[in-house]
């Protein structure tokens, strides 16, 4: 397996840049010709609940260890140059960033698969959990079954 | 010593988020742990442990089966996973 | 056609800040939980050329027209919210930025997906020309014959 | 009148970045204009206006046989596009 040197795994409560994230994955040597890059938010309502609060939970070690052991996979099958993931935790509200990850590579191809294929990994296997909060009370978010047969694709 | 870790909704439904066991000093499987909680904690942690969806991980890797355990070993039960 | 209501087109010569660029696609609404973004750069070599000035013309109109209509192309496949497009013209460097394609939706596989289709559809149907300056002289950029395979996948 | 533009490795070819022709009066197509173009500048706008991997496009739009032209239409010649 590939160790990607330039990557990051982060998982923590503050907010993010992402134009900041986005220069961490240019080395100066001008060989990358392509970023891609996902943030994922929280949205107002899912499955028609008035989401207030979302909680996010998760389990401190594995899931760095995971996230850069999906990052290695994503090395292996393209030729990445940089990539980078961010999730953050705790109490967020909508409209607040929730995950970012970018990939940089010499061609959009690598760096576009590369990002999906960590995100569908993000969603299906790595540690994280979501409580929503609002007028309905609270309830853990379940599986979506879409979700589900996106990551078996890869 | 064991640690063993409950994560999100497995986490309120046995509102314990973790213990610490003595390492028994002879062999000890997953499952046997897993009946071994069961037994001290009774029926309302056997309803939540034996969920057909629950995911088990030694060591922060996920196993689907039955494992040998060893002194030391991280064990976590938790649902399915909704990140992202 | 569907008309992508939140979307605009940018041919300019300045650099763009792409912090800016991704909160310009959201409405304030909360419904966006997606947005992807893709960053095409100048690449310090080419084919092995040293490149040390990219040279970028286009045709004013038609490819600002031309990409609102591969925008909208995208909304009428996938369900967007909004989706934004800048290409830079005139003379670039190594390292620069040169195009920065932005798409929202609700979930992230409307949002990849478009994303990546209009880079596709850009790369080979909009009216864009690089030079590429370097040791070597000058040369125009020739069509990747992998761009044109990637846009007829679609 | 018709407008005429030539873009990147055409225009440099040409050395001419576009020209203004009076409508004919009569009906024209985009490959009698062409032709037109061949005969009043000569060979060598022959050469580069007759490339097999030229692109035409009318009012902006890329066509890919013979059209009929209209007074005030825009006519443009470009190679391949190279942009993202």
């Amino acid at each position: 397996m590939a160790m990607l040197e330039n990557s990051s795994v982060t998982v923590h409560e503050a907010d993010f840049d992402v134009a900041g994230l986005q220069r961490g994955l240019l080395s100066g040597l001008s060989e990358e010709g392509a970023i891609a890059t996902f943030t994922g938010y929280v949205r107002r309502a899912n499955d028609d609940r008035r989401v207030s609060t979302l909680e996010l939970e998760h389990y401190p070690g594995m899931t760095e260890g995971s996230i850069k052991a999906i990052i290695d996979q994503a090395a292996d099958r393209w030729p990445l140059l940089a990539a980078s993931a961010v999730h953050r935790v705790g109490r967020l509200s909508p409209g607040d960033q929730i995950v970012w990850v970018g990939v940089a590579s010499a061609h959009r191809e690598a760096a576009f698969s590369a990002c999906e294929f960590i995100m569908d990994y993000l969603k299906t296997r790595a540690p994280f959990w979501k409580k929503e909060l609002g007028p309905f009370g609270e309830i853990w978010v379940s599986v979506r079954q879409d979700d589900e047969s996106r990551a078996a694709r890869w | 010593m064991l640690k063993i870790l409950f994560f999100a909704r497995i986490r309120e439904e046995l509102s314990c988020s973790g213990l610490e066991l003595q390492w028994p000093g002879s062999r000890l499987d997953l499952y046997a742990l897993q009946e071994q909680l069961c037994v001290e904690y009774g029926e309302s942690w056997r309803n939540v442990l034996t969920q057909e969806n629950m995911i088990r991980a030694v060591n922060q890797q996920v196993v689907t089966d039955n494992c040998e355990l060893n002194d030391g070993d991280e064990i976590a039960f938790f649902p399915p996973v909704t990140g992202g």
